[in-house]
C-alpha cells in the first residue's frame, strides 16, 4: 500500500474519547492507511476551533452552540455518532445535594424551582435540564440555571449546598454520591432516551472533498469502539480483556495516578459508543431545534448545515 | 613662566568660522500630542474592516468591525448593554478599590518592616501565581456562587500586583529625605504619609495601571461564576456558542473601560505628580 | 540645653572617620566646627542629632530645652534634603504640622520665616524651579519654622552669595541676640566662623580628631567693631588648617 | 544691647537632669530575616495538615497537604513530572524572555518619544484589558495549535505589564541626571542605556517581578490549548477531573515555581541595585 | 575658541530671569560671574553650554575647540549630578567611554583626574558614601577628565574647606598656565573671582543683567604677589554687589 497519510485526531484526555485510542493502540488506524497523530486538548471548544482552522482532521465532543455556529460558518460538519445514552447501561445521572433532597427533592419532578448547575448556557446540562421539565410538565424556565463554566466548579457548588441539582456522567456521580452530601434521584436516560451525548465531527472541507479519507477514519474508529464495548459496556469479551482494555485507556486517561486509582474511574466511565458510528439524528434534530428556541443559534440553520449523513446509518 | 594672558592680538581673527552654540538639551521630555491616539485606532479599524471586507482576514473567527458593531447595537437595543454594565461595573469598582487599598497597605508593610518583609513578601510570590481559575471551585466554597466570589476574584487579582509595585516604590524612595523628616520629629504615621508615600506614588499608580488592567481581564474569570448578568458573562456566552461577533463587541467594551480606566490614572497623574518635570 | 559629646568615634564599616571627639555645647552657645573636606563634620552632626548612633561614646543632652521650643535638635542638611512633591510653602509647613499649631498660628510662622529668608515671592514655587541658594535658603527657613533649642548647620550659607550670606549672618546674630539659640555649625567659611563663633573647633583630616580649640571672646554684636582681632583669629586658623593640609600632602607624598 | 554670651557661672548647674541624645533616625530600612518566610510556610502548612485531620477543614474542596503530597509523589513516581515541567518551563521561558525584552523596548519608547506614547499608550490601555482567555480561539487561528499559541498566550500577558512599569519607570528619573548626560554630549544610546534604563531599572524589575508571576498564572490559559504535556495541563485535567489533590499538588509546583523566580529577581535586585542604602 | 553672548534673555514662564546679557569671553579667558543669589547665574551657564535655549539673543561660538578636547564645552553642576547607581570610578569613566579611547588611556585620565582631586583612595565608593565637598570633588574630576575647551563653572569649590579649595585653585591656575583653556566661573566667593578671573562680571538681582564688569590685568601666576591690588579689587566688588543688594531691600520695602 502506499505510504500512509497523516491525520491529526483531536482528543481530550476522558474515557469516552476511549474509542480513537483503542483504534490507535491496536493497530485499526494503520490498517485503513492512516498515520494518526492525537492532539490533546483540554476543552472541547479550542478543539472545535483547531478543526475549524484546518489543524486538527476529527473530534468527539458534544453538540454546542458553539459547533452549530461553526457548522453555520460553513468550518465543519458532524459526520458520526458516538456516545450514547441507552436504557439499562448507566448513563448520565442526576444529583441533588443533600439539603434539596432533606427538603424533598427526591425526584427530578421536584425539580421545579430549584437551582441547577451548568457550565454555559447553551450546554448540555441545560438541555438535559429543560427536557426534564419538558418531560415533568413544567417549563424549562422554572428552573433556575446557574452557569459555574467548569464542572469542578459545579462540584464545588453542589458539594457546598449553593446549588441544587446536577446531572453528570455515572463515574463521576458515583464517586460523589459515595460522600454524605449528595444523593443520586434519577437517571438521564429516562427522560431523553438515545440521547447522542457526543457525535464525530470534521472540518466542512475534509467532508466534502476527503469522502474516502473520513469513511477510513469512521471504520477503524468504530472497529475500535466495538472492542471497547465488548470489553466494558456489553462485557462481552472476558474479565482479561476487560483488564487490558482499562490497562489500555489508562494510558491516556488519569495518567497521572496509579492504575489501581484510575481503574475503578474508567470502569465506571464506560458508555456506549454507538456500533459503526451510527448517528441519532433524531435525537440531534431535537436538540437543534432546542438550541433554536432557546435563541442561542440563527433560527434558518437546518439540520444539513450541521450533519452530513452520507457517511453512516441515521436514525 | 609669563602669563601668556591673551591680548586682542592673539585673540581669534574676524574670519574665523562663527556659529551658534549647539543646542543639546531638551528632549526626553514626553509631551502629549492629542490628535495621533484617535487616528491610531481608527486607522487600525479601517484596515481591519477593509481586510474582512477584501477577504483578507477570513470571517471564520475575526468577524469586520461592522458586524461587531452591530451585534453591539443589538445588544444596545436589547436594553441589556447597561443591566451587563452596571453589574460589572459594580464588581470592578469594590474589587479593584478594596484589592488596591489592601495591596498598598500591605505593600507599604513589606517596604518598611524586615518582619513584614520576611514573612510576606514569599507568600505574595507563593500565592500571586497561582492562576484564579484554578481555584474557582475554592472560591465558591469560601465565597459562595454570589456576588462574593466575583468581587473576590477581581480582589485577589489586584491585590498582588498592587503589593509588589507598592514595596518597589517604597524600596525606591531617598532614605535622605526620611533622616530630613526623623530630624524634625516627625512622628513614624508622618514620614510614611507625608515622605514615603508620595515618593512611591509613581510607582504606585503605575501599578494601578496594571492592576486596573488585570480587573477587567479578571472580569471574565469573575463572572464566571454563576453570573447571569456582566460584560464577561456576555463575553462568556458569546465564546461558548462561537458568536465572535459578539465577542468582539464585549471584548471592544473591555477596551474601552480600559481606556477610560487609563484617562483617569493619566488625569490623577497629571494632579499628583506635577511636581515632576 | 547643653550638650555634652564623650568620647565620640564613630566608623562607617572599615573608614574610621572620628576618633575621641571630647566636646561640651553649652547653652546660648555657637561652636563653630571646621576640617578638611571628607573629615566627618557631617557625620559628627549626625551623631549630634540622633540620626546615627556612635561606633563608641555617647552625646549627652544636659537640661531641658526651652519652652516654645518645636524641635529641640534641628539640623539643616548640607544637601538641602527638600521634599520635591512639595512646595517652598509645602516643605516648611511640613514640620510645623501634627504640632497641635493652629492652621493660623503656622501661616504666620511660615510667612515669617519665608521673610526672613527673602523667598516671599517663591512661597508656591516646586524646588526644581528653584536655584541653588534659594534651595539653601529654603532649608534655613525650615530650620528656623520650629524655633530649635540647638541647630546643627552644615554648610547652612555655602550656596549663597556673599551679600545676601551677609545679610543671613546678620539675621542669625540678631536672632541669637533675642532668642540665643544654642548651635553647631559646620563651615568652611574661616570668616563666617569667626564672625558667628563663640568657640571655633579645628577637626584634622580624616579620621576626625578636635586638632585645636579657639576661644572669641569678643561679643557677636561688637564683632564688627573689631575686624582686626578676627582678622588675626582667621590667619591663626588658617595657619593650623594648612599645616593640617600639609601634612596631609606630606603623607600622600610618603605613602 | 549687651552681648549675654554664656559665661560659666550661668551654664546649666550639675544637678541638671542629663541624658543622652535619643537616637531618633535609622529604621526604614529592611534587612533580610531568612528564617522567617520557611517559618511561616510551616506553621501555614502544618494548620492546614492540623484543620484537614480535625476535620475543620473540610475535605469537600481543599485537600489535607498530605493527600495532595501524595498525589505529587504519584506525578513524581510516573516519571511525568518532569515532562510537565520542562514542557511548562520550556514555555514560560521563551515567553516571558521575548515578553519582557519586547515590553522593555517598547517602554522604552512610550517612555522617551512623545510620538510612541501618543500612538501606543493608549493602544496599551486598549489591548491590556482583553482576556487572554477570550483571544484563545483567535490566538489557535494566527499561531495554531503547537508551541506558538501557548509561547504568544505568556507573551501577551508579559508585555503589557512590562510596558506600564518601564515607561513608569522612565518617566521618574531624574531629568538633571539626563541633562548631565548631554552636556557632556553623551550620545541618545548612551544616555539610553547609562542614565535612563539604570535609573529605571528598580521599576523595571519590579515589573518583571508581576510579568513572572502573570506568566506562570497564563500557562494555565497557554495550555488550555491542544497541550498535552505542562503543569497548566495537568491542573486543568485535575480541575475536569475534580481531582483537588492533583489540582492542589499543580497549584502547589506553580507556588514554588513562583517563590524560585521571585528568589532570581530578589538575586539580580541584590546585584543591579546594591548602589541604594 | 571664543564666545560671544549676544543680546541673551531668558524666561521661565511669566518669570524673567535674564534680560539682555552681552559678553565676550576670549580663548584662553577666565570669566568670572557673580551675582545675588537667584538672579540667573545657573541659567546663564546653561545658556552658554547649550543644555537651554535662550528665549531671546544666541550664543556664538567662535572658532573651533583645539584638537584632543573631548568636549568642548564642559558643564559642572551646582548640584553635582552624580549617577548613584555608578562608582566614584564609573562616574568618571561614564564620560569617557564611546569616545574611542584604549582602556588603558582612559583609566590613566580617571587615575590622574582623581589624584589631582584627591579622591584617589575612594575610586570605588558609591556616591551616598561621599561627603558634600568630595561629591563635589568628583564633579570636578569629571570635567577635568574631558579636557574640555571651555568649562562652565557652577561653584565648582562651593562645597569644599578653604585649604582644599586653595589647592584646587592652584591646580586650577596651574592647569590654565599649561592647557590654557577657557572658563566661565560662576562663584559667591570674591575672593576666588579675583584670584582667578581676567574678568568679572556683576550680574543684578533678577531679571539679571550686566551690572558691571571689572577687568584685573594681573597675570594669574603673579596674583599672589599683589594681594593689596586684589583686596581692593574685591573691595570695589564688594561694594557693587551691596549696593545692588540695599536697593533690592529697598524695593521690598517699597513694594
Ligand atoms: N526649571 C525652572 N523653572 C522655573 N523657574 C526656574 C527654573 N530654574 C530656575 N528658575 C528660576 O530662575 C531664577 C534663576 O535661577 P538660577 O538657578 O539661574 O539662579 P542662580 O543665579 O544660579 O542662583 P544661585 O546663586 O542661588 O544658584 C530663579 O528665580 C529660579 O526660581
Ligand atoms: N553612608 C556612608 N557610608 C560610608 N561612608 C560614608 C557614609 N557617609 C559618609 N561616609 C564617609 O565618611 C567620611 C566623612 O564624611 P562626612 O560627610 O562626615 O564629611 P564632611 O566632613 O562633612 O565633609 P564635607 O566637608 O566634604 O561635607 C567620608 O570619607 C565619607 O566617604
Ligand atoms: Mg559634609
Ligand atoms: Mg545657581
Amino acid at each position: 500500500p502506499a505510504a500512509a497519510e497523516k491525520i491529526t485526531v483531536g482528543a481530550l484526555r476522558f474515557t469516552s474519547h476511549a474509542a480513537s485510542f483503542v483504534a490507535y493502540e491496536r493497530g485499526y488506524f494503520k490498517e485503513q492507511g492512516l498515520d494518526v497523530e492525537f492532539k490533546f486538548f483540554q476543552a472541547a471548544q479550542p478543539m472545535a476551533v483547531a478543526i475549524a482552522a484546518g489543524d486538527v482532521d476529527f473530534g468527539v465532543t458534544a453538540i454546542s452552540g458553539a459547533l452549530i455556529n461553526l457548522a453555520n460558518k460553513g468550518a465543519i460538519k458532524v459526520i458520526g455518532g458516538a456516545l450514547q445514552e441507552e436504557p439499562g447501561i448507566d448513563g448520565q445521572m442526576i444529583l441533588v445535594s443533600k439539603k434539596a433532597f432533606d427538603d424533598g427533592v427526591t425526584t427530578p419532578a421536584m425539580l421545579k424551582g430549584r437551582t441547577y448547575g451548568i457550565t454555559q448556557a447553551g450546554s448540555s446540562f441545560q438541555y438535559m435540564a429543560h427536557k426534564i421539565a419538558q418531560k415533568e410538565g413544567f417549563a424549562g424556565s422554572e428552573i433556575k440555571m446557574k452557569p459555574l463554566q467548569k464542572v469542578g466548579a459545579i462540584i464545588g457548588a453542589l458539594k457546598s449546598e449553593q446549588i441544587d441539582a446536577w446531572s453528570i456522567v455515572p463515574h463521576i456521580a458515583k464517586g460523589l454520591a459515595k460522600g454524605p452530601t449528595i444523593e443520586i434521584i434519577g437517571k438521564i436516560a429516562d427522560y431523553i432516551p438515545d440521547y447522542q451525548v457526543t457525535t464525530i465531527f470534521t472540518s466542512a472541507d475534509n467532508a466534502a472533498n476527503k469522502k474516502d479519507l473520513v469513511k477510513r477514519f469512521l471504520a477503524a474508529f468504530s472497529k475500535g469502539a466495538d472492542d471497547f464495548n465488548a470489553a466494558l459496556v456489553d462485557k462481552t469479551a472476558g474479565d482479561a480483556a476487560g483488564e487490558d482494555m482499562v490497562k489500555l485507556v489508562h494510558k491516556y486517561v488519569y495518567t497521572s495516578r496509579p492504575y489501581e486509582k484510575a481503574a475503578p474511574s474508567i470502569r465506571n466511565g464506560a458508555m456506549r459508543i454507538n456500533k459503526n458510528a451510527k448517528l441519532n439524528l433524531t435525537n440531534v434534530k431535537d436538540q437543534l431545534d432546542w438550541f433554536k428556541s432557546e435563541g442561542l443559534v440563527s433560527k434558518d440553520i437546518s439540520i444539513d448545515t450541521l450533519v452530513d449523513a452520507s457517511f453512516v446509518e441515521t436514525y | 613662566m609669563a602669563d601668556t594672558r591673551p591680548i586682542s592680538s592673539q585673540s581669534q581673527s574676524a574670519e574665523e568660522p562663527a556659529k551658534t552654540v549647539p543646542f543639546r538639551g531638551g528632549g526626553f521630555v514626553v509631551k502629549p500630542l492629542g490628535v495621533i491616539a484617535p487616528l491610531v485606532f481608527v486607522v487600525i479599524i479601517a484596515l481591519w474592516e477593509l481586510g474582512s471586507q477584501t477577504g483578507f482576514i477570513s470571517g471564520l473567527v475575526l468577524p469586520s468591525p461592522s458586524e461587531s458593531f452591530e451585534a453591539f447595537r443589538q445588544l444596545f437595543d436589547s436594553g441589556l448593554l447597561f443591566v451587563h454594565l452596571s453589574a460589572s461595573l459594580q464588581r470592578i469598582v469594590i474589587g479593584w478599590t478594596v484589592g488596591s487599598t489592601l495591596g498598598i497597605i500591605v505593600g507599604l508593610m513589606i517596604g518598611l518592616s524586615s518582619v513584614a518583609r520576611a514573612g510576606l513578601a514569599p507568600l505574595v510570590s507563593a500565592i500571586f501565581p497561582i492562576p484564579k481559575i484554578a481555584l474557582l471551585p475554592l472560591f465558591i466554597i469560601w465565597f459562595g456562587i454570589g456576588e462574593g466570589s466575583k468581587v473576590a476574584t477581581i480582589l485577589f487579582g489586584t491585590f498582588f500586583p498592587t503589593v509588589i509595585t507598592t514595596y518597589g516604590g517604597v524600596d525606591n524612595v531617598d532614605r535622605n529625605l526620611i533622616r530630613m523628616g526623623q530630624s524634625f520629629g516627625l512622628s513614624w504615621m508622618s514620614i510614611v504619609r507625608k515622605i514615603i508615600l508620595p515618593g512611591a506614588l509613581p510607582a504606585i499608580l503605575s501599578g494601578c495601571r496594571i492592576s486596573g488592567s488585570i480587573a477587567i481581564i479578571l472580569l471574565v474569570a469573575a463572572e464566571m461564576i454563576g453570573a447571569e448578568f456582566g460584560i464577561g458573562a456576555y463575553i462568556l456566552m458569546a465564546g461558548s456558542l462561537f458568536a465572535t461577533d459578539q465577542l468582539i463587541a464585549g471584548v471592544a467594551i473591555l477596551s474601552v473601560m480600559g481606556l477610560c480606566f487609563a484617562w483617569v490614572i493619566g488625569r490623577a497623574e497629571k494632579y499628583f505628580l506635577n511636581w515632576r518635570t | 540645653m547643653d550638650l555634652h559629646l564623650q568620647k565620640l568615634s564613630h566608623d562607617y564599616g572599615k573608614l574610621a572617620v572620628l576618633r575621641d571627639i571630647e566636646l561640651e555645647v553649652r547653652s546660648r552657645e555657637i561652636v563653630c566646627i571646621v576640617g578638611p573636606s571628607g573629615c566627618g563634620k557631617s557625620t559628627l552632626l549626625r551623631l549630634v542629632g540622633g540620626l546615627e548612633q556612635p561606633t563608641r561614646g555617647q552625646v549627652m543632652q544636659i537640661g531641658e530645652p526651652p519652652a516654645g521650643c518645636l524641635n529641640p535638635l534641628t539640623y539643616i542638611f548640607q544637601d538641602f534634603a527638600l521634599l520635591p512633591w512639595r512646595s517652598v510653602k509645602g516643605n516648611i509647613s511640613l514640620v510645623l504640622e501634627d504640632r497641635g499649631l493652629g492652621r493660623g498660628e503656622a501661616e504666620e510662622i511660615i510667612t515669617d520665616v519665608l521673610r526672613r529668608t527673602k523667598l516671599s515671592d517663591f512661597a508656591d514655587a516646586w524646588p526644581r524651579q528653584l536655584s541653588g541658594g534659594m534651595k539653601q535658603r529654603v532649608a534655613v527657613a525650615r530650620a528656623l519654622a520650629v524655633k530649635p533649642a540647638v541647630m546643627l548647620m552644615d554648610e547652612p550659607l555655602s550656596a549663597l552669595d556673599s551679600q545676601t550670606r551677609e545679610l543671613l549672618m546678620d539675621d542669625l546674630v540678631e536672632l541669637w541676640l533675642t532668642e540665643g539659640f544654642t548651635a553647631v555649625y559646620v563651615t568652611h567659611n574661616l570668616a563666617e566662623a569667626v564672625r558667628l563663633g563663640h568657640k571655633i573647633v579645628v577637626l584634622s583630616r580624616r579620621p576626625g580628631r578636635v586638632r585645636e580649640m579657639v576661644s572669641i571672646d569678643i561679643p557677636l554684636d561688637q564683632r564688627k567693631n573689631h575686624v582686626k582681632e578676627l582678622d588675626d583669629k582667621q590667619k591663626l586658623l588658617w595657619s593650623m588648617l594648612r599645616d593640617e593640609a600639609m601634612a596631609a600632602d606630606q603623607e600622600l607624598l610618603d605613602g
